[in-house]
């Protein structure tokens, strides 16, 4: 049978698709599905793997530095985990026709974006313990959801992705707690980090839901479940009850439990520093991008000499 | 135990400032496959680092650093991190700067195919840590040099950057190649005791793995000179490169900021 | 006396930070009179730091870093080792990687013409010693600039790579020019009492010198927006780039291995 | 006059570069003088500026690292001096006729040589004490009779040069004598260095007397005015004190005092490494050049820009 001889009518195949979202179940890359969503999903796919790529950056700075070899095995293991999850994301994204090095270029071109939490600097190494509360612990508020959305080999990537970030913020917690248990200066520390690190973690929850546009249709589609405000306050009740155990302040005045509620109060960011970050002027926008494409770019002899002995392997075999 | 704990310390040593060195390819490499196995083959030997400080530790507690009283720091990190460069005894292959991916593709496989050979022996230690930390260093050191192994074939064969890249890269690292089996008192001693081995033992094993993957890629066998030491010792000695002060001040500072802290 | 020993760490750490910077070209340079050029401003900026720190630890001995007890060593090496990071006030413009030779000369320019209005205020500061450090200041900073000013000159003229290579790397920087300007409370306070200099205060004397550089060499004015910190803090504040704390491992590694050395 | 036609004989200008000689009288730039008499003075005054660049970068390295500030002043000041020397002596080989380009060209080929000293690493602090004390202090003893060799611009050069050398001389003792005075680990870390460095500074006097053919005519010209082992004899003779007053031993057990001879008799160091580092293996000359080539071509484009701009304002000034 030939498809374009009989081609089913589009409106069929929209028909189609909204009911197995509506059924909650996955798309999958054979399936049809609307451009606009198509566009959606690469866009967030990619910038998800963006994000795992470029926040090995600010970690892995301490690698070299870990002050103690334990710590050096937990870390470098878990920015190799990063590395892992770019991997996942990178081929959820070929699915849907668009390969690694195409992706790569929308990055170091600055046409595709990352979480903009990597824009901060990491400064001592009681951070690595920061980003691993804090940081892995608002992306698995994020990315919880993320299990079940509508595409299906996103949906199998964030899976195995959550598990191993449910880890990483887990070993995080700890390094700060066992900084906690150490030296004064070592809580100095952790506190100094925390204080630089709570408001940008509550910004990776993206702008409030009445300044959020996209929000709507996203979650009409199943790429979005929840509201950014409402993972935001998920966030937040999680994180004050371990911040007391852990003895940390957070830098938040308003921060206080609403009876009513059932849950925290809380300031807002200052959301013109997040605009400006997002918009390429943060601490730390042009290192990143500029590692990248270094690291990029002194590889290219290398991933061409792969390809040209694959290509003559095979004529090879061929012959 | 004295002579036990400074070889322990050797091959400690080795794997820990190479695994230092093949981290720094982290967020660097060619491609992320490549990023992702510079990191497992970093840990692997970071995990034979530390059990093999530890065991030069508990065979001779005095060489393991002094620290302030009340200091938590563990024995292993003591050795790490608050050693001076002249106190390492890694041969100079493992510290040398990385160079290009050629290069650590070309010391990965020199290193791997070195080492492998010295824990094969290890294994059959009386030693009866060594002798595990040695078994199960050889499923670890068979994928590093077969990973170095297939990456050497391919840019032998690939482009002709690749390959004048290759090639530049062993011949920047074969001086080097001679200290791996020039055998020390140190090692000549624990071999004779039946708890190390003898590295001038393994040269023709290796010689002969490395003559097969040479020849396989085409690739000759550098004909340049030994680099010296300083006074006829070299890495086992204590007496390195000037790149291994730099690497130490890096991985040491945080710890020695903190010499009372916990991590 | 807090407050002006905090603005003595600010002032000082600028020069100590960019002197280290500096003395990365030793035998590094384009040629040897370039060597010997940076080496120079590095070691003016050398003792401008070692004045300051020194007056901060005098003004507020509490600010100066705690040793073991019987250390020998001084306090502005206790300042200049055995602070990290976050406690060091340094514009982010000093700490830097540099870049290129042009990227340096461009530092070089905005520096010294920004520390060179600022020391021409400072030195009729009602604090003797830093009116004098400042005097003294103001001849070496003026060669400093001259020099910068020179060669900018020249690698605008110069050829087609080196103008590429001067736009590049004034544009590289010119983000963290706003920082130059913005007061701090701490240096709010020192100017009101007359001691130090609100640097908002000589942001005309210093665009004007610029602009007239820029245009004697053809070079546009960047249109680059500032580089923010974070939460609205900086260098000031010991907010700084990934970049410091690895200058500084190096910078005090061998100082903090020996606590109790004598140099 | 022309000088073609009426040219001063060969034998008559030779006799009077001989006389000038026996006078002990300065050759200058614009004097006649044997070719092979240039040809050695340009390889000695290169080789000797050379070693001047290159000895920059064993000491150099550790400016970034100097445990206090005044010891960074101090050794930034020192490396900065030797960059001076640097200068004078490639002025000095300019007025034989060739250019510093040139002369670095040879250098960074590899087919003019520096001093071997250069070819050892430096391993810690202590190494910036030991260069001062027994590498300068051997390099002093090989320089001061050159403040009258025959050739003006060099022994003009030498003197300036052996002032400043004495001077970084001091300065290295005094750094030994202060860790001395320190603790147990700074008085290991200098033994431990003069270990490492007695015996090639004592090679800096070239090989023993019967083993260096060029030592003759060398002599006969006035361009060395002692033989290696006469030099050789003062450095150990005036070292031995200085080594006793610092608390350090030699790592000599032939090293003793001859009441007949009034010197101290000493062993030979191992020729066959000096040897083997003169031939390029030594441990760092590979190092050396490749950063002295790195250093020389990244600043290619820098040259090029000054010449350009040179040659644009002074056509500029014609115009």
């Amino acid at each position: 049978m030939s498809v374009a001889a009989n081609p089913v009518p589009e409106s069929l195949l929209e028909e189609r698709f909204e009911a197995t979202i509506a059924r909650k179940d996955r798309i999958e890359p054979r399936d049809w599905m609307p451009e606009a969503y198509r566009r959606t999903l690469v866009r967030q796919v990619a910038q998800h793997a963006h994000s795992e790529i470029i926040g090995m950056q600010p970690e892995g700075a301490w690698i070299g530095r870990a002050p103690s070899l334990r710590r050096k095995a937990i870390l470098l293991a878990k920015v190799q985990d990063e590395a892992g999850h770019g991997l996942y994301l990178y081929s959820a994204a070929e699915t849907l026709g668009v390969s690694r090095d195409e992706l790569t270029e929308l990055l170091i071109s600055g046409r595709q974006k990352y979480s903009s939490i990597f824009n901060y600097p990491t400064l001592s190494y009681a951070d690595v313990g920061t980003i691993g509360w804090l940081v892995d612990g608002a992306a698995i508020c994020n990315q919880v959801p993320l299990c079940r959305t509508s595409f299906g080999p996103y949906g199998r990537a964030m899976i195995r992705i959550c598990k191993e970030e449910s880890f990483h913020q887990r070993q995080g917690y700890e390094l700060l707690l066992t900084m906690m248990r150490g030296t004064a200066e070592q809580r100095a520390m952790v506190q100094e980090s925390v204080d630089r690190f709570w408001w940008p973690s509550l910004m990776m929850f993206g702008p409030p839901d009445d300044a959020s546009p996209n929000t709507a249709r996203s979650m009409a589609w199943g790429v979005k479940t929840h509201t950014n405000d409402e993972l935001r306050q998920r966030f937040v009740d999680m994180t004050v009850p371990q911040a007391d155990a852990l003895g940390v302040t957070l830098p938040d005045p308003d921060l206080a439990w609403n009876e009513e509620r059932g849950s925290y109060d809380f300031g807002q960011p200052d959301w013109d520093e997040l605009w400006a970050v997002v918009a390429g002027d943060g601490p730390c926008n042009a290192q990143r991008v500029a590692h990248r494409t270094r690291a990029w770019s002194e590889g290219a002899w290398v991933r061409e000499a792969a390809l040209a002995y694959a290509a003559r392997e095979s004529a090879g075999h061929e012959a | 135990p004295a002579d036990l704990a400074t070889y322990c310390l050797m091959l400690g040593d080795d794997a820990l400032v190479l695994s230092q060195r093949l981290a720094e390819w982290t967020s660097n490499a060619p491609d992320l496959e490549e990023d992702i196995a510079f990191a497992n083959i970093a840990l692997d030997l970071l995990g034979q680092a530390r059990l093999l400080l530890a065991r030069a530790a508990a065979a001779d507690p005095t060489q393991v650093p002094a620290l302030p009283a009340g200091s938590p720091v563990p024995d292993e990190d003591r050795l790490a991190f608050f050693r001076d460069g002249t106190a390492l005894r890694n041969v100079r292959l493992a510290e040398l700067p990385n160079g290009d991916f050629a290069q650590t593709v070309a010391r990965v496989l020199l290193f791997a195919t070195w080492r492998l050979a010295l824990f094969e022996e290890l294994a059959r230690s009386r030693d009866a840590v060594l002798a595990a930390v040695a078994a199960k260093g050889v499923k670890e050191l068979t994928y590093h040099r077969d990973f170095a192994g297939r990456w050497f074939l391919v840019l032998a064969r690939g482009t002709e950057e690749s390959r004048r890249r290759l090639v530049a890269g062993l011949e920047a690292l074969w001086p080097y190649r001679a200290e791996l089996f020039a055998t020390h008192d140190v090692e000549r001693a624990v071999a004779g005791a039946g708890v190390g081995v003898d590295p001038a033992d393994v040269a023709d094993t290796v010689d002969a793995v490395l003559d097969r993957v040479l020849e396989t890629s085409g690739v000759e066998r550098p004909d340049v000179p030994p680099r010296a030491g300083v006074l006829g010792r070299a890495g086992r000695d204590g007496r390195h490169t000037e790149a291994l002060s730099l690497l130490l001040a890096e991985m040491q500072s945080v710890a020695r900021a903190h010499p009372l802290g916990q991590w």
